[in-house]
């Protein structure tokens, strides 16, 4: 499914550059260096959460009809409606219902579904639980596997695997994500070797789940491995100019050797962050996959939300993606540091 | 068996339209271009004479295709024989002159799209690197915060806030996908602001917008059209996926990620209708993505 | 007594790819080295100094191929073994120390796991007699703290003491040839006889055979045995060290020799108010200080250099100059005004009459514009000039520089060769008829006779346009040639100033005394000379 | 494909129109197949794959809106009375009713009866259930109908329910899925519980997800409720509703994409099950508003498309013609001579000039959740209308809030109705001036006329003559184009089996099938 998609799968070498330059210049110990990069970043998310909550909120005020309406549905008079849209504070101007949410969430209080009257924590708890599930089943399968491919693409480049596995990569994402989860449904699913939808249950384990959630993991990891395959094939070739690649060829290294031991540390930060990037599409961006294989996930649970107007519950979903898109980002730039010896070790 | 005798034959159609490509570009390339198309991978001869062959059939479309466009002429599902070569959708409209017309719809707005989005995203993402400062941070935290809202939800919010007409669509996408266009802008003018030649033109007192146009964008181009011809393909996706949810490009217009949709539950009876507009996507896709390759390959200037 | 021969190669060939087609770099160049002999190659760019050195060990860069010759290394015939037999020899018997360590040390990796990689993989040792060992050979290398130097990563260390690092690493497995691709070049002078030093004494050690790369002729005189000159692929002439700088027999290495001909004539001392004055200038980059109390004067047609190895400050006093970066304290005067300190609040005026020349002509020329643009724009801005006045100026300045107007306008940067673009950049300062023009390190990338093409240029230049010129760089040769008045800098700070002649003749401060003892003399003894002289044992 | 984001938009005004529906005119038309006829056996998990169901479906009766929360209700509660398969009227938590007058009405109630708690179902739990869908504070979706009560208390083992005119259709409305009988205290129910007396004992249930149900080991229904276990699963994308059943991860599905009915019969993995009633869909033109408020213009566009080609098309054959008439071929006074409007370009332009016009240019506003296949059927009429002179531009308009933002509100859009048992009541509610769900806003004098007359009309015959008077009233004057009346489509496992009759009082065999079908 491809907006989301497109948010996340930019194939070009330069997709993953982020700016690293922040700490340069700074001396000192490198593990406090990413200390303070940590809290810097940490205080930059909430900042981040903050804009998003108040950019979802914004739209959703936006969106014709409201909660009350959607609840009540035609039958309602003006009277219970305005009786309604008391009770639920939907009269209130819109900066002070935000404030009244914003101030809820400082307190940690997340509130309760306007729809269902239900806890939001109770409603997102075990949606997210599965979200995180698929999300790191899939990562599971696609990270190795395009680290791989990435790798050997660039140690045989321009030989027929690394061209066949690049037009492959590049065909599987090409087609709407859907119609690659129909046809694995059609191949894998309708011969008997995997189920067609994922059900979750109490009695449900781990086993079962990794076996009726391996289509739906399979869709995705097709969807994301192209990009992160050509970006560790991109970001290795690139670096096999550099001198010190030379220099270990002429220290007689085999290619392999050249490739590992060599150009791969060095290539690791743009590696590690569209990883990051994948992974976070991994939890946002599975809306699609959800409907498909009927996975009770957040993506979907957010849509539902949004159809009803559920503006509580919309708002939860949103810093939760938000919040994992920020921590991944984090995680990816702390990953990036200690894996660089120039940022960890100062002079 | 099939499945062998489909791979001979596209790859044999890969080599004959790449060598094809390739020899006709030659010819036709102005003199001092010639080399660059000497030089060319077979892939990139490939994916230009797609790219080309697409563009003939947009332009073309109504003087090419059989039919009109929405015309509705008879049964639904008949099969592939003539007149209909393709045979008809579900609505008994010919299933060729629906691909036809849809390369010139789905092609022409994911044009737009995403230039649009380039125009946007790449003004601003220079111009943040390039002032630096309180307002690149502030600008490129406000674009991140955009960015971790999940693409298709924030599309899905605005297409219903704004409503579903070709322009919101090509605006909202735009402007959905022009964060990451900025991003990408950002990073590579970064590296480009600090080069002597910019700051010769800061001391020669040029302006924001000549140092933009004049001086970092020339050198900015390959990276950006890289990306600009994965944000193209990404547009088709997006409008599919938009459509899954009831909000893409609206009836009779024939587009690629649509007809896919309306045909999807076919594929589950294995019939091949919904893979001819998937395949028209994915076949512009991995073409475009080949000559992004070859155009990356040569701004790299890594010698391979 | 002759010593076995190590290495022969014969007719060698070596091509190049551009697009599909192959032209010669290397073109049939026979060598013959002896066990533990040091043959010096010697070439401007271009001359195929490197890819003959890289030939030595039956390898060739990506987009090159050996298409004719035979390579015969102790018997083992190079071009026809096979690749694993050839990596095998790599970095066993044969090692390359390449000329920027900084760039070639693996900055994932620490200095004395690069340097146990090669014994361990080919063999030759165990991991733990390798740690050894390269204390031992960081000891000979004369590497400070040699115990613990190899448990840091690349940029933890200076660039002297990389050079030395790779060049242990180079010896790791004792090998019989090392190939030296220009190790010194990139490094200040002061740096560069350290490590020369121990260059040579580790190879008459350890007796290996060498293959020195320069394109630095008092260089190579330190440490070969025999030099051999190159020009574009070809052998010009080959001789022993002393016979060749004696008595070069060639037309082409005479005028190599000759290089340092060129000398500014004297001029008259200055008098009136300076172009520019710098006045007691300090300024930093976050809170430290990287320029302290710097003043000095330029005057109309007066060269000023500003001397100093890297980080001394040399172009952070240009950055104030320009307007780049604010003095935190003292000021600018322009013609005994003071300028503004940033470059944003200047007049278009005053930007037009400070113009700046960078050291890179590639990152200081838009590779995406034409010549015509990149030269015209100072014209059309500064002077209003359009249409065919603007054109006239184009073409007039381009004959200025000595480039064919009609044959150059409408060019791209990348269409021409190095010493042209810099010829470019300075046109593109004198489009805007400024009163001063920084030379920032302009000819430090450029081969020795261009350099001198462009130091004549700027001085007839400088005559006919009554130009100050403040001239940044480290070479003390370029100095010599062109400047008026020397301003030695180290440590931000100015450590002496005074006029060419006498600063030379006798400098006051042990700083430029050793900065100016320490520039390499086409002499072979002077490097012993040198050291023994500082009472380091040669 | 259907409108996967709102199930929820899509159908709860669907319900809300026909929430009075009690036909008694179902069809039972299973196609093509013959159905192995067995005797019930107990056994079995069934398992049911819909195409509605959202994270927000409430337990509380007076909110139910789609066939997902009608069917889990079905399971696991019980209402004062059934409507049978063949469309008539059963006893169920009601032995009996009975009124001398019309406005006072008696229902005894059943003794012995339990919920699942265990507790006893009584009178007093019955009148609670009702009066939770009355008053000023309810927010029931059938409050309307308890308008005219003013009255309801418990008189020993009955119920006594009294209104302020007489209606004699006043059980009908009793079996309305919003009402089902469930526990009270103090006079109140509580309208979270999962208790009820049904079939089917809740063990799970995740809104929008899936519930499991087990059966009721003391279910007073001794022939029903034969299977072990019930698993209603929201699958809201039609693609993966017909793989989980070709894969066996379901036995029924609703619902089927019409593209795919007769390829998935020729898979003969399952079967189809095709019911026909008296739903059809329909085209409302705003009468107040020009050029609708010509009926010329109407009856241009009434003859400017193909009826058989949409039956073809939009429902794959799965359904019949419709001469623009909301009484369907199982009401008592259809009225079946009438002529047929068939496409007719010259006539549509024929009518035009009548109008003073030569050419007509409308906007049609459909979107999938007013039904399946509403865009497509509004882009074919577009296609054969041009023929005529008429442009239709058809605007695709969002399925989220169609209900709330088009329908009722742009002058021609698109809507469907799932068909009444009685005549009169599918005029009154939709057709009569000034009704509420009035979505034409048409306005006959003489149609409410004889409206009013024919509710007290005795003779048969002449009822009759008006009840088929009105029908041409509503089909030539009218301002509703209705082209098609559809069939319910379900595909179920080879191994489900089904009575003899399915009722066409709504889907899923009027929601029970979980409690009449068995696995064979």
């Amino acid at each position: 499914m491809a907006p989301a998609g497109s948010a996340c799968r930019g194939l070009s070498a330069n997709a993953a550059q982020r700016p690293q330059g922040k700490n340069n210049g700074k001396r000192g110990d490198g593990m406090n260096d990413i200390w303070r990069m940590i809290g810097q970043r940490l205080l930059l998310g909430v900042l981040t959460l903050f804009i998003i909550s108040v950019v979802i909120f914004g739209a959703t005020e936006l969106l014709p009809g409201d909660l009350a309406r959607e609840l009540l549905g035609q039958s309602a008079t003006e009277e219970t409606l305005a009786a309604l849209r008391e009770q639920l504070g939907l009269n209130d101007p819109a900066p002070l219902r935000y404030w009244n949410w914003l101030t809820g969430v400082l307190q940690g209080d997340f509130g309760v579904s306007m729809a269902t009257q239900k806890p939001i924590s109770e409603l997102v708890g075990t949606r997210l639980g599965n979200t995180l599930f698929l999300a790191l089943y899939a990562a599971a399968l696609s990270v190795p596997l395009s680290l791989l491919l990435g790798v050997l693409a660039a140690l045989w480049r321009n030989s027929i695997f690394d061209r066949a596995s690049n037009a492959l990569a590049l065909t599987a994402i090409s087609f709407p994500e859907f119609f690659v989860a129909y046809i694995l449904v059609l191949w894998l699913a309708q011969t008997g070797i995997f189920p067609s939808m994922v059900r979750i249950t109490s009695a449900t384990t781990t086993g079962d789940l990794l076996y009726s959630a391996f289509l739906p993991a399979l869709t995705l990891t097709l969807v994301v491995t192209a990009h992160m395959m050509r970006m560790t094939r991109a970001a290795i070739i690139n670096l096999l100019a550099s001198p010190y690649i030379e220099m270990a060829r002429l220290k007689g290294m085999s290619p392999m050797r050249v490739v590992l031991r060599h150009a791969v540390p060095n290539a690791l930060a743009p590696i590690i962050n569209v990883v990051a990037l994948n992974l976070a599409y991994l939890i946002t961006g599975v809306v699609v996959v959800e409907v498909v294989f009927v996975y009770p996930g957040l993506g979907q649970l957010m849509i539902d939300a949004v159809t009803n107007r559920d503006i509580a519950v919309v708002q939860a979903i949103a810093l939760i993606f938000a919040a994992a898109y920020v921590l991944l980002n984090l995680l990816a730039d702390v990953l990036s540091t200690i894996t660089n010896p120039r940022l960890m070790h100062r002079k | 068996m099939t499945i062998l005798l489909s791979i001979f034959i596209g790859l044999g159609l890969f080599f004959l339209v790449g060598f094809a490509g390739r020899t006709a570009l030659h010819a036709a390339a102005p003199a001092h271009h010639k080399p660059m198309f000497r030089d060319m991978p077979l892939t990139a001869s490939f994916g230009l004479a797609v790219i080309a062959i697409y563009v003939v059939v947009a332009i073309l479309a109504p003087v090419i295709a059989p039919f009109g466009e929405g015309q509705v002429l008879g049964a639904a599902y008949q099969p592939w024989a003539a007149p209909h070569y393709l045979g008809t959708d579900k609505l008994g409209r010919d299933m060729l002159t629906r691909l036809i017309y849809g390369a010139r719809n789905t092609v022409g707005i994911a044009f737009a799209t995403t230039a649009l989005a380039f125009v946007l995203g790449s003004v601003l993402g220079i111009w943040a690197a390039l002032v630096g400062g309180r307002l690149d941070q502030w600008m490129s935290r406000f674009v991140d915060a955009l960015m971790a809202i999940p693409a298709l939800i924030f599309s899905l919010l605005l297409l219903t806030i704004f409503g579903t007409s070709v322009l919101t669509l090509i605006l909202v996408i735009a402007a959905v996908d022009a964060t990451r266009v900025y991003r990408l802008a950002r990073s590579v003018a970064q590296g480009i602001v600090v080069m002597d030649y910019i700051e010769a033109a800061r001391l020669r007192g040029e302006g924001m917008w000549r140092l933009i146009r004049r001086e970092i964008l020339p050198n900015a181009m390959a990276p950006l059209v890289a990306e600009f011809g994965l944000r193209f393909c990404f547009v088709f996706l997006s409008i599919s996926a938009l459509s899954f949810l009831g909000l893409g490009i609206k009836p009779p217009t024939a587009d690629w990620g649509s007809m896919v949709r309306e045909n999807a539950t076919l594929i589950t009876f294995g019939d091949i209708t919904p893979l001819l507009p998937a395949g028209a996507i994915a076949l512009l896709t991995v073409a475009v993505n080949f000559v992004v390759d070859w155009q990356l390959h040569r701004a790299s200037g890594l010698k391979e | 007594m002759e010593k076995p021969v190590l290495l022969t190669i014969k007719g060698m060939q070596i091509e190049g790819r551009s697009g599909d087609a192959w032209h010669p770099i290397i073109k049939g160049v026979d060598l013959t080295l002896h066990k533990g002999e040091v043959l010096g190659l010697i070439g401007e760019s271009g001359a195929g100094k490197s890819t003959l050195g890289l030939a030595a060990m039956g390898f060739a860069r990506d987009g090159c191929r050996i298409s004719g010759g035979t390579i015969d290394f102790d018997g083992i015939d190079l071009r026809t073994a096979p690749e694993a037999a050839r990596r095998g020899l790599r970095g066993k018997r044969i090692a390359y120390v390449a000329q920027s360590a900084a760039a070639s040390f693996n900055p994932a990796h620490k200095l004395i796991d690069q340097y146990c990689e090669g014994p361990v993989v080919h063999g030759v040792m165990s991991r733990e007699k390798a740690e050894a060992d390269a204390v031992e050979l960081y000891r000979r290398m004369r590497l400070p703290n040699p115990e613990e130097i190899g448990f840091r990563y690349p940029h933890q260390v200076s660039g002297g003491q990389l050079q030395r690092a790779m060049t242990a690493m180079a010896m790791a497995c004792r090998p019989d040839l090392i190939i030296f691709d220009e190790p010194t070049t990139a490094l200040d002078v002061t740096t560069q006889i350290e490590v020369l030093a121990a260059i040579r004494d580790i190879v008459r050690q350890f007796g290996t055979a060498a293959i020195y790369i320069t394109h630095d002729l008092a260089v190579v005189a330190q440490m070969a045995d025999r030099i051999k000159v190159l020009l574009r692929g070809d052998e010009v002439e080959e001789a022993d060290t002393r016979s060749m700088l004696a008595a070069p027999r060639e037309d082409y290495t005479k005028s190599l020799w000759a290089v340092r001909s060129f000398a500014r004539t004297e001029q008259p001392p200055a008098t009136g108010t300076p172009v520019v004055s710098v006045r007691n200038v300090t300024a930093a980059y976050g809170t430290v200080d990287v320029l302290k109390n710097v003043s000095f004067d330029i005057h109309a047609r007066r060269t000023v250099a500003v001397v100093g190895e890297s980080g001394s400050g040399k172009s952070t006093t240009a950055r104030v100059i320009t307007g780049l970066l604010s003095p935190r304290k003292g000021e600018v005067l322009f013609n005994g005004k003071p300028l503004p300190p940033s470059f944003k609040a200047r007049s278009r005026e005053e930007l037009r009459q400070c113009q700046m020349i960078y050291q890179m002509a590639d990152t200081a020329l838009n590779p995406k514009l034409r010549l015509r643009e990149l030269i015209g724009r100072p014209a059309e801005m500064y002077l209003g000039l359009k249409g065919k006045a603007l054109e006239t100026r184009i073409r007039d300045l381009l004959a200025l520089i000595e480039l064919e107007p009609d044959k150059y306008i409408d060019r791209l940067p990348g269409e021409l060769s190095g010493g042209q673009k810099q010829r470019i950049g300075i046109a593109r300062a004198l489009a805007a008829e400024p009163q001063l023009i920084i030379c920032d390190e302009v000819t430090s990338a450029l081969d020795q006779i261009v350099q001198e093409g462009i130091l004549k240029l700027l001085d007839r230049l400088q005559g006919e346009l009554n130009l100050a010129y403040m001239f940044i760089t480290h070479d003390l040769a370029t100095v010599k040639s062109i400047a008026d008045e020397v301003v030695v800098m180290q440590h931000g700070a100015v450590v002496e100033r005074g006029p060419k002649a006498e600063l030379f003749a006798d400098p006051k401060e042990d700083y430029t005394n050793l900065l100016l003892s320490s520039v390499p003399e086409m002499d072979p003894d002077w490097l012993n000379r040198l050291l023994a002289e500082r009472g380091e044992l040669a | 494909m259907t409108n996967t984001m709102t199930p929820r938009g899509m159908t709860r005004r669907g319900m809300l129109k026909s929430g009075m529906a009690m036909t008694a005119a179902g069809l039972i038309l299973p196609t093509g197949m013959a159905m192995a006829q067995s005797e019930p056996k107990k056994g079995g998990v069934f398992r049911i794959g819909l195409g509605h169901g959202s994270t927000t479906d409430s337990y509380d009766p007076g909110l139910w809106d789609q066939l997902y929360v009608q069917t889990f209700a079905a399971a696991r509660v019980n209402y004062l009375i059934e409507i049978a398969a063949d469309g008539n009227l059963a006893p169920e938590l009601a032995e009996s009713w009975d009124s001398t007058d019309g406005a006072t009405w008696v229902f005894k109630i059943r003794e012995g009866v339990s919920f699942h708690s265990g507790k006893p179902m009584t009178p007093d739990d019955v009148v609670a259930s009702l009066n939770h869908h009355r008053g000023d504070a309810s927010t029931s979706a059938v409050k309307p109908f308890f308008d005219p009560v003013t009255d309801i208390k418990v008189d020993g083992q009955n119920v006594v329910v009294t209104l302020n005119a007489a209606n004699a259709d006043f059980p009908y409305l009793m079996s309305d899925y919003h009402l089902p009988i469930l526990p009270s205290a103090e006079g109140k129910i509580d309208p979270t519980t999962t208790d009820g007396t049904g079939g089917y004992i809740v063990e799970s249930y995740e809104p929008g997800v899936q519930a499991t149900m087990n059966r009721n080991p003391n279910y007073w229904k001794a022939d029903r409720a034969h299977f072990d276990q019930i698993i209603i699963l929201t699958i809201l994308d039609p693609a993966a509703r017909l793989n989980a059943l070709m894969t066996g991860e379901v036995d029924l599905i609703d619902q089927v994409d019409p593209a795919a009915i007769a390829l998935l019969e020729s898979r003969g993995v399952s079967k189809i099950l095709s019911v026909s009633g008296n739903a059809h869909y329909v085209f409302p033109m705003d009468a107040r508003t020009a050029p609708f408020n010509d009926n010329n213009v109407r009856l241009a566009l009434k003859y400017a498309f193909d009826r058989q080609e949409l039956v073809d098309k939009i429902l794959a054959g799965h359904g019949s013609v419709a001469n623009d008439n909301p009484i369907g071929p199982a009401n008592r006074y259809y009225f079946a001579e009438m002529e047929a409007k068939t496409y007719d370009p010259d006539k549509a332009k024929f009518h035009l000039k009548e109008a003073g016009m030569d050419t007509l240019e409308v906007t049609l506003s459909a979107a999938n959740a007013a039904f399946s296949g509403a865009v497509d059927a509004a882009v074919l009429m577009s296609e054969k209308a041009a023929a005529a002179g008429i442009t239709i531009n058809v605007d695709r308009v969002p399925d989220d809030g169609y209900w709330d933002n088009v329908w009722m509100k742009k002058p021609f859009c698109a809507s469907y109705w799932g068909g009444r048992p009685v005549e009169d009541q599918m005029f009154t509610t939709a057709y009569v001036s000034g009704a509420e769900w009035n979505e034409s806003f048409w306005s006959n004098e003489s149609f409410d006329k004889l409206l009013v007359a024919a509710r007290s009309e005795l003779d048969d015959t002449k009822r009759r003559e008006m009840y088929q008077e009105m029908q041409r009233l509503v089909s030539f004057e009218g301002s509703t184009i209705i082209p098609m009346y559809n069939n319910y489509v379900m595909a179920v496992a080879n191994s489900v089996s089904t009575p003899e009759k399915i009722s066409a009082n709504w889907n899923l065999d009027g929601f029970r099938c979980v409690e009449r079908w068995w696995f064979a």
